[in-house]
C-alpha cells in the first residue's frame, strides 16, 4: 500500500508537471499581457501535431521534439504580431471570443491536414522501459520520470527567468504597467512577442513530451485547457509560483483523489453506493477545490499583482 | 460645547505583519472640520476605509451618534450618515455629471430594487442631482461626460457625488491633491462653506489649507493618534514638527546653501 | 419511386469525427460501387455533420423530416444521440438505418418497425469479449470504464459471459487523459487479466499509457472491437502489439465484397478500413437489396419493411440476418494485434468466438 | 541650436479633443527649468507627446538635435530621457532593489554614473526598503523611487511632473533639497509642480502654459519683474 | 497612465440609454405573430420550429445579456442555468408532473435558485476569476448529470410529451411556437422593465465603478446577486422551453461549449444592448442553418466570422449603427488617430 501510494505520488508530480508547462505558459500571457488566451490548448495541439509529423519524417523523437518546439514559437511569434496584438487592447470578452473563434479554426484546420485520425509519436526507445526505484517494489516508468525531470528543470528555469534576470524584470514591469515600462526604455512590443513565443513553445513541449503518453487528436487542447486553467486560477493569475504551485495540488489531488476517494467512502457508506460516488466526486474534485480556494482567497493562492 | 459624532476607539487594522491602525483613539465632534493628518502610510486612507465600512477592523469599535457601527456594511453607513470621497479620483468616468449625481441621488432615495419603474420621468433624481451640481460649481457642465473634464472639475465632482448623499460625516481623503492653486483656493472655501451642514474629517497634506480650514487637527503616526488639537497648539507641538511637519529652519539653509 | 434520399447525419467534427468519417466514406464508397444508385434508382445522399451534440443532431433530423424529406436516415455514432433523434425519425415514419449506434433501448422494450441496426447491439463486443475471456480460463480480470450509464451497462455485458472473479472494477472521470494511477491500482489488483471500455481518445491514451508501463505483457488487454481497430493503432503504434479485440468484421475477411471494399477503401481514403467504414458500406448495401426487392416502391412501407427484415443482402462480414428486434444475429470474431514483416503493427483474425449470437435485449422486444 | 529638448508649435489631442495648440519649449543643458500651469492646460499632455505616448498632429519636438516625434516611446526613453511620471507609477511587483536596477543604464555617458549605491546615499531608506515589494511603500517613499529610478538611467534630461503631489510636508522638504542638489551636479530638470515658491529657488527658466500654448517663458528675475503673469496664468 | 482615461479607451457599451422605441417592438412582435403563417403558405414548416429555437435561444441569450452586458458579469456558466430549466422540466415529467404553470415555474426556480447559490460564492471573486469559477461550477452539473443513472446519464432525459397546458396541446409546431412567443414576450417585457429601471441604472453603473457605487450607499453584492439571479432564471425559463422544443434534455446542455457559443451570440449581437442577444441569436443561428448544410467545415467559417466580428465591430452588431452615426456625426475631423490606437499598450 505504501509504495501503491508512493507511485500515485509520483504520478501526481508528474501529471502536475505537465499541467505546469500549460499553466506557465497561459499565466506568463495573461499575467504579463493581460491577455486571456483560450487558444492557449490549441498550441498545445499544434506542437504535438508538428511533433508527430517530424517524428514520422525522421523516425526520432529528441529531434522532432526540437524542431515542434522551434516551429510552434515560431508560429506563436506570428500570431502574436498578426492577432493578439490588438486583442491586447481589447476588453477581456472580445478576447473570450476571439480566441475561442482560433480554436474553431485551429481545430478545423488541423483536420483539414492531418486527418481527424489521431497520430502517433513513439517514444524513444531508450526510456520505453520501467525504472526500478526500490528494489522489486516499486517500478516507475522511465518516460514518465523524464516528464518529471523536465517539468522540474522547466519550473527552475522560468523562475529563475522571471525572478532573477533583467528580462524577467522587464516582463513583470511590463505586466503590471506596459506604459510606464516604455517610458523607462523597455522595448515592449519585441518583449510580448518573446513571451508569447516562449508560452507557445511551453506547449509544443507539453504535446511534444505527451505526444507518446496521450493520444494526438483534433481537440486534444480542450480538454487540457480547462485543468490548465483551474491551475493558475487557483494558484493565482500571472504568478509562477501559483502556477506551479497549482499545478502540483491540482495534480496530487487528482490523481490521489481518485484512488483514495472510493477507498475512504467505503469504509463510510456502502460499498454500492460509494462505487458510484466516489468516481463522480472524483471528477467533480479539482473544481469543487477551485470552487473553495476562490471561496477564501478570491484572489488565488498566491496573487501576483498588488 | 457640542456633542461627539463620532468615536473611535481602540481601532486595529493589521496588513499581514504590519499594522496599519494600531489601538487608534478619536473623536469627532458635531459641526467640526477636523483634519487628520500624518506621514506617508501613516495609515490616515486605512483609517478612513475603516470608518465608511470598506474595510473591516481587526479589533476595536467604531461609534457613530453613541451607535456601534463596527460591523455594519457600506450602504447601511451611507444611509446612517457618512460618506466619503476618494483619495484617488473614482467616479463614473463614461457617464455625464448629471447621470452621475443623479445615481448619488438614487441610493439615497432608495428604491434600487424597484424593478418596474423607468427612470426617464424622475424628476426627483434630476433636482437632487442639480442640487449638488450648483453646490460644487458644476452646474454649467451637467451634460458633459465626466472621463473629458478636468482634474479640477473630476475633484469638484468627487466631493459633489458625496454631498448629494446628503450625509451628516464627509470624509474628505486629500480633497485638493493634484489641484492648482486657484482650484485649491476654489476647493478650500467649498469645504469651508460645507461647515454649516456637515461634520467633516479632512485628509490633507496641504498645510495651509489645514491650517486654515480645520477647528481641531489629529495627527497620526504608524497608525496610532499622537497629537488631538487646535490647529495652534498643533503647530507647535515638538513631536508633530519632528514626524510630520519638518523644522522650518533646517529646510531654508539646506536650500539655500 | 424512381429516386430517393437518404439522410446520412453523423460525427465529422470534434473529437469523434474519425468515426464518422469512417462510415461516410464506407457508405458513399459503396453507393459508388452501386453506380451512384441504390436498389437501381437514383439515390441523393445529403450528408451533415451532428457534431457529436444531441441539440444540433436534432434540428439536422427536423430538416431531414420537414424539409429535405429524406426516404431513409442512417449514419449515427453515438447511442446518445441515437436516442436523441429516434423517435422523430419513427415519429415520421422514416427508415433508419443504423450504421454503428446500437442503444438496448432500441433492442429491448423500445424496439421499432423503423429501426435497423446492421452493425451491433453496445454490449455484443462485450459480450464476445466475456466468453472469449471465459473460454481461456482467466480468472481474476480487472476492468475499466468510464463514469457514465453506458460504461456500466458495457461492464454488465462483459460479466453476462465473463463468470470468473472480478479483481477490480475501475470507474474513471469521463474523458481523462493519464490514466497512471488507475494502472497501478490495476497492478496492485493482481489481475490475470484485464478488459477495458474507453471509447475514443480515452481508449487511445490508456492503450499507450498501458503498454508502456510494461503491464501490457504481464497482465493481458482485452477491448471491444473499436478499441483495438485500424485508428487506434495508427494512433498508439508499435506499443499497440499484444492487445486483444473482438469484432464482427476483420479485414482479412474471405469474400469478394470485403476484398473489393478494403482496396478500394485504401485506395481511395488512403486510410485502412476500420469497423465504422464496414458498418457504413454494409448499411448501403442492405438499403440496395431492400429497394431492390420491393422494386424501388418504397412508398409502400410495410413492404419495405418486409423486405429489410428479410432480404438477404451481401455484405463484408459474410452472412447474418435480422432477429425479431431489427439486430443482427452473426459471428464474433477474435483479433490481435499484430507486428507484420515491414515492422508495422495490424490487427490480425484469431478466431471464432461466437456463433449466430443474438443479444440480451432481443426477448424484451414486442414488435 | 544648442537646446537639450525643443518642442516646436506643437499640436496633439485626445481623440476628437485637442489640447495642445502650438505649443512651444526650450529647455537647455544643464539647466533646471519648470512648466507652470492651471489644471488640465496639458502640461501631462506636453509630456506624452514628448515621450511619443500620444502622436504629435503637427509640430516639431527634437532631443538633442534630433526628431523625436514619431519615434516610439522606449527609442525616446533610451536617447536619455527619463520621467518621474504624475502619479509615480512604481512597478508593484518588483522590489524596491529590482525597481531601481531593471532600468539601469548609463544613457548620458556620465563619467560617474548613478548607481545602486549613490542612489541610497541620496535616499537612505530606500536602502533600508531595499527588499520590499514596490507596493509597499508609503506615498513619499514611492516618490523617492521614482526619482531614483529615473536617475539610474543616467539621463540627459530628468523631468517630474507633480512629484510632490501627496507627499507629506518633511519628505517633500527632502524631494527640494534632493533637486537643488541634482541641479547643482550639473543634471538638467524639467519640473511641473504647484509650489511656486520652492520652484522660484530651484529653477532657473520658467514657462507657462495656457489652453495649449506657452504664453510667456523667461528666467526667474523676468518672472520676479512681474508678478501679474502668476495672478493671470496661476489665478495666485 | 490616468486611470479614467483607460476606461474612455474601452469599446464604448452602451450605458444608460440605448432601449427600444414602443413603435420598434410592436413592429418585432407583428413580424414574429405573422412568421409562421407565412411560412406554412410557404409550405416551409420546418422554418416554423427554428423560429421556436431562434426565440428561445434569444431568450437564453438575452438572459445572459442582463448578467454579462448589463452587469458586468462575464458568466462562462450559463449554461448550468439553461440545462438546470431543461432538466427541471424533464424530471418533473417522469415524475408525471406535466402541467405547464407548474413545471415550467417550478424548474425556472430551480435555475435561479441554482443561480443563487453559485451567485453567493461567485460574486466575490473579479475578472478571470468569475469567468473560471462559473465555468467551474457548471462542469460540476455537466458530471453530475453525466454521472448519475437517475438523470439518464450521458443519454439524457427524454421528454415523452410537451408540458400540458389546459384546452391548448403544444403537440402541433405551430402551437408550440405561440407558446413560445407568447412566454419569451413578457420576459422580453420583464426584462425591458429591468434595464429601463432604477435597479437597471444602478446595475450599469455598478458595471461602470464598482467602489463608487458601493461608496455612495448602493448594496452592490446584493444588487448583482440579484442579477445574477434573474438572469439565470430567466436562462432557465429559456432551458425549460428548449427542453419542450426537442422533446428531452441531454447533458451537452451543460457544457462549456454551449456558454461559450451564449456569450457568442450576445457578443455578435451586442452587449449591453437591449436587441443584443435577440440580434446575436438571430444571426448565428441562420448563419449555422445554412453555411453548416453547405459544408462540414461550418466550424472553420464560423471562426474566421467570429474573429471578423471581434476585429471590425468588437461589440457586436447593434453597436455599428451608433458607430456609424458617430462617424458621420464628426467626419475625420482631426487628423489623430482614434483614442483606442494611439495609446497602444
Ligand atoms: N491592502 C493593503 N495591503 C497591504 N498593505 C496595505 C494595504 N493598504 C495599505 N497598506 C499599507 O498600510 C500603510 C498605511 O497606508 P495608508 O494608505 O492608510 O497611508 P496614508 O496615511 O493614507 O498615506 P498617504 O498620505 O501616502 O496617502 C502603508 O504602509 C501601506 O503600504
Ligand atoms: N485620455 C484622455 N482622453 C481625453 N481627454 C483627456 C485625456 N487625458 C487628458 N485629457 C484632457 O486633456 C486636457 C489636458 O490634460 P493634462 O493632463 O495634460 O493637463 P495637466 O496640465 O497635466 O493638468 P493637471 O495639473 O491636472 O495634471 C484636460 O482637459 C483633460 O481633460
Ligand atoms: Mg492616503
Ligand atoms: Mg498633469
Amino acid at each position: 500500500m505504501l509504495y501503491l501510494i508512493l507511485e500515485q505520488a509520483l504520478n501526481g508530480l508528474q501529471y502536475g508537471l505537465m499541467l505546469f508547462l500549460l499553466a506557465a505558459g497561459l499565466t506568463l500571457v495573461f499575467g504579463i499581457m493581460d491577455l486571456i488566451n483560450l487558444a492557449h490548448g490549441s498550441l498545445y495541439m499544434i506542437g504535438a501535431f508538428l511533433a508527430a509529423a517530424f517524428y514520422q519524417a525522421f523516425q526520432s523523437f529528441f529531434p522532432a521534439l526540437l524542431l515542434a518546439i522551434i516551429a510552434t514559437a515560431l508560429i506563436g511569434a506570428i500570431l502574436e504580431r498578426v492577432l493578439y496584438r490588438r486583442l491586447q487592447r481589447m476588453s477581456h470578452l472580445s478576447q473570450v471570443l476571439a480566441t475561442f473563434a482560433l480554436i474553431l479554426i485551429a481545430n478545423e484546420t488541423i483536420k483539414i491536414i492531418f486527418g481527424a485520425q489521431p497520430l502517433m509519436i513513439g517514444m524513444p526507445e531508450s526510456l520505453s522501459g520501467p525504472l526500478e526505484l526500490v528494489a522489486d517494489e516499486l517500478y516507475y516508468p522511465a518516460y514518465r520520470m523524464l516528464i518529471i525531470v523536465v517539468g522540474l528543470i522547466v519550473a527552475l528555469g522560468l523562475y529563475l527567468l522571471v525572478n532573477r534576470t533583467r528580462i524577467g524584470m522587464w516582463m513583470r514591469a511590463g505586466a503590471s504597467n506596459p506604459e510606464m515600462a516604455a517610458v523607462m526604455g523597455v522595448r515592449i512590443k519585441p518583449l510580448f512577442t518573446f513571451v508569447f513565443a516562449l508560452g507557445a513553445a511551453l506547449c509544443a513541449l507539453a504535446g511534444a513530451l505527451l505526444g507518446p503518453l496521450l493520444a494526438v487528436s483534433v481537440g486534444m487542447g480542450e480538454s487540457i485547457l480547462i485543468p490548465a486553467f483551474e491551475v493558475i486560477v487557483i494558484g493565482g493569475i500571472g504568478s509562477m509560483r501559483g502556477a506551479l504551485v497549482g499545478s502540483l495540488l491540482v495534480g496530487m489531488i487528482d490523481t490521489l483523489g481518485r484512488l483514495l476517494l472510493t477507498f475512504g467512502l467505503k469504509l463510510v457508506v456502502d460499498s454500492a453506493t460509494a462505487a458510484t460516488l466516489g468516481p463522480t466526486l472524483a471528477s467533480m474534485m479539482v473544481s469543487l477545490l477551485m470552487v473553495c480556494v476562490l471561496f477564501f482567497r478570491p484572489q488565488g493562492l498566491f496573487p501576483a499583482r498588488g | 460645547m457640542s456633542h461627539t459624532i463620532l468615536q473611535v476607539q481602540e481601532l486595529v487594522k493589521r496588513f499581514g505583519g504590519l499594522v496599519a491602525t494600531d489601538h487608534c483613539n478619536l473623536e469627532i465632534r458635531t459641526g467640526e472640520i477636523h483634519a487628520l493628518i500624518g506621514p506617508n502610510g501613516a495609515g490616515k486612507t486605512t483609517l478612513l476605509a475603516q470608518l465608511c465600512g470598506e474595510l473591516a477592523p481587526d479589533s476595536g469599535r467604531i461609534l457613530f451618534e453613541g451607535r456601534d457601527i463596527t460591523r455594519l456594511p457600506i450602504h447601511k453607513r451611507v444611509s446612517a450618515g457618512i460618506v466619503r470621497s476618494f483619495q484617488i479620483t473614482t467616479l463614473l468616468p463614461r457617464l455625464t455629471v448629471r447621470e452621475n449625481l443623479a445615481l448619488a441621488v438614487q441610493a439615497r432615495t432608495g428604491h434600487s430594487f424597484d424593478f418596474l419603474g423607468t427612470v426617464a420621468d424622475e424628476s426627483d433624481l434630476d433636482e437632487g442631482a442639480e442640487d449638488a451640481a450648483r453646490r460644487v460649481g458644476l452646474i454649467d457642465v451637467m451634460e458633459q461626460i465626466v472621463g473629458t473634464l478636468s482634474h479640477g472639475k473630476q475633484r469638484a465632482l468627487e466631493l459633489g457625488m458625496a454631498l448629494a448623499c446628503k450625509p451628516r460625516l464627509l470624509l474628505l481623503d486629500e480633497p485638493m491633491a493634484g489641484t492648482d492653486p486657484e482650484e485649491s483656493k476654489r476647493m478650500g472655501e467649498l469645504i469651508h462653506s460645507l461647515r454649516e451642514d456637515h461634520t467633516l474629517i479632512l485628509v490633507e497634506h496641504d498645510m495651509d489649507a489645514v491650517f486654515r480650514l480645520a477647528d481641531r487637527v489629529s495627527v497620526l503616526v504608524a497608525g496610532a493618534v499622537i497629537a488631538s488639537g487646535t490647529p495652534e497648539q498643533i503647530r507647535n507641538d515638538p513631536q508633530v514638527i519632528s514626524a510630520y511637519l519638518g523644522d522650518d529652519e533646517s529646510a531654508e539653509t539646506e536650500a539655500v546653501q | 419511386a424512381d429516386s430517393m434520399k437518404v439522410g446520412m447525419m453523423t460525427t465529422l467534427s470534434g473529437p469523434g469525427a474519425g468515426l464518422g468519417i469512417d462510415i461516410r466514406d464506407g457508405f458513399e464508397l459503396a453507393v459508388k460501387h452501386l453506380g451512384g444508385k441504390l436498389g437501381g434508382i437514383t439515390t441523393e445522399v445529403i450528408v451533415a455533420d451532428d457534431a457529436q451534440n444531441p441539440e444540433t443532431a436534432k434540428q439536422i433530423t427536423e430538416r431531414f423530416i420537414k424539409r429535405d424529406q429524406v426516404d431513409i436516415a442512417t449514419g449515427v455514432v453515438f447511442s446518445n444521440i441515437m436516442l436523441a433523434v429516434g423517435p422523430a425519425f419513427f415519429a415520421a415514419e422514416t427508415f433508419y438505418i443504423s450504421a454503428n449506434a446500437g442503444p438496448s433501448q432500441y433492442a429491448g422494450a423500445e424496439c421499432n418497425p423503423y429501426f435497423f441496426n446492421v452493425a451491433w447491439q453496445n454490449d455484443n463486443l462485450h459480450e464476445a469479449m466475456g466468453k472469449h475471456v471465459q473460454d481461456k480460463g482467466f480468472k481474476k480480470v480487472a476492468m475499466v470504464a468510464p463514469n457514465y450509464p453506458a460504461g456500466k451497462d458495457a461492464l454488465t455485458g462483459f460479466k453476462r459471459f465473463y463468470k470468473g472473479e472480478v479483481a477490480d472494477e475501475v470507474y474513471t472521470k469521463l474523458g481523462q487523459l493519464d490514466y497512471a494511477a488507475e494502472i497501478a491500482q490495476i497492478r496492485a489488483s493482481g489481475a490475470d487479466a484485464l478488459y477495458i471500455f474507453l471509447p475514443g481518445g480515452m481508449g487511445i491514451n490508456f492503450i499507450k499509457q498501458y503498454s508502456q508501463s510494461g503491464m501490457l505483457k504481464k497482465t493481458p488487454l482485452f477491448a471491444p472491437g473499436f478499441s483495438g481497430d485500424e485508428d487506434v493503432v495508427k494512433a498508439v503504434g508499435p506499443a499497440m502489439e499484444g492487445v486483444f479485440n473482438t469484432s464482427h468484421w476483420y479485414r482479412e475477411m474471405d469474400n469478394p465484397v470485403n476484398q473489393r471494399f478494403v482496396a478500394d477503401f485504401q485506395k481511395d481514403t488512403g486510410r485502412l478500413p476500420t469497423l465504422y467504414a464496414s458498418q457504413g458500406y454494409d448499411a448501403a448495401l442492405l438499403i440496395d437489396a431492400a429497394v431492390k426487392s420491393v422494386g424501388g416502391k418504397i412508398e409502400d412501407k410495410a413492404a419495405f419493411r418486409k423486405a429489410l427484415e428479410t432480404v438477404k443482402a451481401s455484405s463484408t462480414r459474410g452472412e447474418y440476418h435480422f432477429g425479431n428486434n431489427h439486430y443482427p444475429v452473426q459471428n464474433y470474431y477474435l483479433r490481435e494485434v499484430v507486428k507484420n514483416a515491414d515492422g508495422s503493427v495490424s490487427n490480425k483474425y484469431v478466431g471464432k468466438v461466437m456463433d449466430k449470437h443474438t443479444d440480451a435485449y432481443a426477448k424484451e422486444c414486442k414488435m | 541650436m544648442s537646446s537639450l529638448l525643443s518642442i516646436e508649435n506643437l499640436e496633439t489631442g485626445y481623440g476628437a479633443s485637442q489640447v495642445l495648440f502650438g505649443m512651444n519649449l526650450e529647455v537647455q543643458p544643464g539647466e533646471a527649468a519648470t512648466l507652470l500651469g492651471r489644471n488640465g492646460m496639458g502640461k501631462t499632455t506636453t509630456l506624452r507627446a514628448v515621450f511619443g505616448q500620444l502622436p504629435a498632429w503637427s509640430g516639431e519636438i527634437r532631443f538633442l538635435g534630433e526628431r523625436i516625434d514619431g519615434q516610439p516611446t522606449e527609442r525616446i526613453a533610451q536617447m536619455g530621457l527619463a520621467l518621474v511620471p504624475e502619479g509615480r507609477q512604481i512597478f508593484p511587483n518588483l522590489t524596491v532593489k529590482e525597481n531601481l536596477l531593471a532600468f539601469a543604464a548609463n544613457r548620458s555617458g556620465r563619467a560617474d554614473p548613478w548607481t545602486l549605491e549613490s542612489i541610497h546615499a541620496l535616499f537612505p531608506r530606500l536602502a533600508e526598503r531595499a527588499q520590499n515589494m514596490g507596493n509597499q511603500l508609503s506615498g513619499g517613499e514611492q516618490q523617492m523611487l521614482a526619482i531614483g529610478r529615473a536617475l539610474m538611467t543616467n539621463p540627459h534630461l530628468l523631468i517630474l511632473d507633480e512629484a510632490t503631489e501627496g507627499i507629506s510636508p518633511l519628505i517633500r522638504r527632502e524631494i527640494w533639497q534632493v533637486l537643488g542638489r541634482l541641479k547643482r551636479s550639473g543634471q538638467a530638470i524639467l519640473v511641473i509642480d504647484k509650489y511656486l515658491n520652492e520652484l522660484m529657488r530651484v529653477a532657473d527658466h520658467h514657462a507657462f502654459i495656457e489652453k495649449g500654448r506657452s504664453p510667456w517663458s523667461g528666467d526667474n528675475d523676468a518672472l520676479a519683474a512681474e508678478p501679474e503673469l502668476w495672478e493671470r496664468y496661476l489665478g495666485v | 497612465m490616468n486611470p479614467t482615461s483607460a476606461h474612455l479607451r474601452t469599446p464604448e457599451t452602451p450605458l444608460l440609454a440605448g432601449l427600444p422605441g414602443p413603435w420598434t417592438a410592436i413592429a418585432v412582435v407583428l413580424a414574429l405573430a405573422i412568421y409562421p403563417l407565412i411560412m406554412s403558405s410557404l409550405g416551409e414548416p420546418f422554418y416554423i420550429s427554428i423560429g421556436s429555437r431562434v426565440l428561445i435561444l434569444a431568450l437564453a441569450a438575452s438572459a445572459l445579456n442582463l448578467a454579462l452586458g448589463y452587469g458586468g458579469m462575464i458568466s462562462l456558466g450559463h449554461a448550468a442555468f439553461l440545462g438546470a430549466g431543461g432538466y427541471g422540466v424533464a424530471i418533473l415529467a417522469k415524475y408525471g408532473v406535466v402541467a405547464a404553470w407548474v413545471a415550467i415555474p417550478a424548474a425556472v426556480g430551480l435555475a435561479a435558485f441554482a443561480a443563487l447559490v453559485i451567485g453567493v460564492i461567485s460574486l466575490r471573486t473579479r475578472g478571470v476569476y468569475f469567468i473560471m469559477i462559473t465555468l467551474a461550477f457548471a462542469q460540476l452539473f455537466y458530471y453530475l448529470a453525466v454521472s448519475l443513472p437517475e438523470f439518464g446519464g450521458d443519454d439524457g432525459l427524454p421528454l415523452s410529451a410537451r408540458s400540458e397546458i389546459p384546452g391548448l396541446s403544444l403537440e402541433s409546431d405551430l402551437a408550440f411556437y405561440y407558446f413560445v412567443l407568447f412566454t419569451a414576450g413578457l420576459a422580453f417585457v420583464l426584462l425591458y422593465r429591468l434595464v429601463a429601471s432604477r435597479f437597471g441604472r444602478a446595475l450599469v453603473a455598478i458595471r461602470e465603478n464598482e467602489r463608487r457605487m458601493a461608496a455612495i450607499g448602493y448594496p452592490v453584492f446584493r444588487l448583482k446577486l440579484m442579477a445574477f439571479v434573474l438572469s439565470g432564471g430567466l436562462a432557465g425559463l429559456a432551458g425549460a422551453l428548449l427542453a419542450n422544443l426537442s422533446m428531452g434534455v441531454t447533458p451537452h446542455t451543460l457544457t462549456w461549449h454551449q456558454s461559450g457559443l451564449l456569450m457568442v451570440m450576445v457578443i455578435i449581437g451586442g452587449s449591453g444592448y437591449f436587441w443584443g442577444g435577440i440580434t446575436g441569436a438571430a444571426i448565428f443561428l441562420l448563419l449555422e442553418e445554412t453555411i453548416s448544410t453547405h459544408t462540414e467545415h461550418w466550424n472553420l467559417i464560423l471562426g474566421a466570422l467570429l474573429l471578423f466580428i471581434v476585429l471590425v465591430a468588437p461589440n457586436g452588431v447593434m453597436s455599428l449603427r451608433e458607430r456609424i452615426l458617430a462617424a458621420r456625426r464628426a467626419p475625420a475631423a482631426v487628423p489623430g488617430k482614434s483614442a483606442g490606437e494611439e495609446n497602444a499598450r
